[in-house]
């Protein structure tokens, strides 16, 4: 994948996270407080903006996931912007300066957004947040790689699993963010960051397949 | 901030512009000069949280001796830390887990006594546990 | 208030309107359903506490299943108790010693979930305990 | 002391009050929010129009002590419209229905208040409230009445007592309300309740002598 695919990937992925923005919200008012979808929403766009404006550095694969990192950091407004934008900007940082980005490369930048989120919320897997789809994406992904699949294939598993995930964390408590004030009440209910994060991996697949708008 | 000259600054990061706001105000008639400065709300002043507005608040706040960041709830919490890990080694400003109000209160009388930022922010904490009646 | 109508109401008495305000804009975000009402401010909105405005969110917050009252500092205490001294026997409405802030949202909370008031009182105070990271 | 002298208390101490409202609003800066004198004399004022006016039930001693309660409850605005209006409120129940004061019931009067105040904020002697200046009042007082004293010898008896009360705050460290978050820094300063207490004492005698203006 090349600069412009990481481009079409933050595209897709506003693409995809705004058609699917009241979904999102819907999920957040049962469990939190009704905002994921317009939060994440205006997030994404302004992160599309700046990259199709070329107002920042995006020269690069890594430097187009950085300038996504100070974007949804900067211009999110909920849980979500700090935590999308430190897995964007450590995925960033990852790729480093290379041009060309292959299925190995692009693991550990997918390991690296993992561990950043991980570090920064201190959420565990089964907490009932985006890193319950996020985690099984990592390890499909690895899994296809290892068993020899190419971008495309790697990445096409790695966002069913991620949809997976999301179906998983239906029985789950919510053990942290605003959800987690609910207690009993988040279980039987989507995580609205497992769900975007869901879209996020279908929008990089996608792109990886060659099948963008 | 020239009052604040040399004691400890209070950033107060709520989701709320009207909370922040309130809280500050409130606790600045109590501060003995300490700056306290509120982070409250989205840039445009919905609810949520803006790293614009807490790196501008630290930045206010900062009279030499250090902030103090007091945060609302959780994803305050995540907002500050992306930006204290953007100012890495630039600035001394540090999260505490305090109550809001309480320990906004404590950490100002501190700070506007001249304590340092641990005593500060160790007054912030201790708040958690003073009764109110 | 119907949205409410069954559901422990929560008063929030603070020496700021703004401060009232803000808390209660945001724990009625979270609170499903249960009404949040802010008492904020003098009667001409400077700092410190009303006992007319005490009075009537006590009343606006009344949805048949009691009132928690959350005060911000220890005079909003006293100003509360000379409302509750007035309104003996004609309300159950209760004070409770716990962070504004993060007392207002856990009880609000557990309000929402339809708890009594004993149970809405107990989440309030446990939030004294709750760590933000 | 009939209804008319218990007017007179209320509009001499609010009198007092505002003359002195810029040096209690100067001693509440000092260790506390700077609003002491400015609370009171609003508080006060209010009450002195209330009775003046007659807007209320004013034709018995107590029913004066309990409109002046209820005024400074619902006007003052700072810990002290409470603490106060507690006070007075308890001093008018204890006067009951009676049209003439002796100096016996006015020392149960002020024996309620003290009580009222005590229970209402639960400080104790030596916590620099105004409770260190109306205790020593309400002493000497009932000294001065066992020693056979009249109302005007056993008011002033309680209003010197009040300022000495006053004076005696100074060495104290503040453990109720706003100064005590002050904690060691309020040591040299005397407390601005105990500073109105003392006004408010020295207005009940010059009533009781006939001094009033
Ligand atoms: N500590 C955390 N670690 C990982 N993800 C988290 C954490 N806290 C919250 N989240 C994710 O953020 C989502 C909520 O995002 P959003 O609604 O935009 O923010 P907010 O909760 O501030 O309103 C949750 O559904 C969850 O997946
Ligand atoms: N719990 C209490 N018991 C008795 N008096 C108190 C108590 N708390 C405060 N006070 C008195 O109230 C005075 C302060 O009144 P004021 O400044 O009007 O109110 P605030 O502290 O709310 O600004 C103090 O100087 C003290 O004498
Ligand atoms: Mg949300
Ligand atoms: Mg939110
Ligand atoms: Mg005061
Ligand atoms: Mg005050």
């Amino acid at each position: 994948m090349d600069t412009s695919a990481f481009q079409a990937w933050v595209h897709e992925a506003s693409l995809l996270i705004t058609e699917h923005a009241t979904r999102l919200t819907e999920l957040d008012s049962a469990i939190g407080d009704g905002d994921h979808g317009i939060n994440l929403r205006r997030g994404f766009q302004a992160a599309d903006d700046m990259i199709e404006k070329s107002e920042s550095d995006t020269e690069t694969p890594g430097a187009v996931l950085r300038t996504v990192g100070r974007a949804l950091i900067s211009k999110t407004g909920g849980a979500s912007g700090p935590i999308y934008g430190t897995g964007f900007r450590q995925a960033g940082k990852a790729l480093g300066d290379v041009t060309e980005v292959d299925a190995v490369l692009l693991g550990s930048a997918l390991e690296a957004a993992f561990n950043g989120i991980q570090q920064l919320g201190a959420a565990q897997l089964g907490d009932k947040t985006l890193l319950d789809a996020l985690g099984p994406a990592v390890v499909a992904y690895q899994a296809a790689v290892g068993e020899g699949g190419d971008l495309a294939a790697a990445t096409r598993a790695a966002a069913d699993a991620a949809e997976r995930g999301l179906a998983e964390t239906i029985p789950m408590l919510a053990r942290k963010g605003r959800a987690s004030y609910l207690g009993e009440r988040t279980i039987g209910h989507e995580d609205p960051g497992a769900a975007s994060t869901a879209l996020i991996m279908r929008a990089l697949a996608m792109v990886a397949a060659g099948e963008t708008s | 901030m020239t009052e604040g000259l040399g004691l400890v600054g209070i950033v107060l990061v709520s989701h709320s512009a009207a909370l922040a706001e309130g809280a500050a105000e409130l606790v600045q008639q109590i501060s003995g000069g300490a700056t306290v400065v509120p982070a409250g709300g989205t840039d445009d002043g919905g609810l949520g949280t803006s790293t614009a507005r807490i790196e501008a608040a630290i930045d206010d706040a900062e009279a030499g001796s250090g902030v103090l960041i007091i945060p609302d709830l959780g994803s305050a919490v995540l907002s500050t830390r992306a930006v204290l890990a953007d100012l890495a080694g630039e600035t001394t400003a540090r999260l505490v887990d305090a109550p809001f109000v309480e320990g906004a209160v404590a950490a100002a009388v501190a700070a506007g006594g001249g304590a340092d930022l641990d005593a500060v922010a160790a007054a912030a904490e201790e708040a958690r546990d003073a009764a109110k009646f």
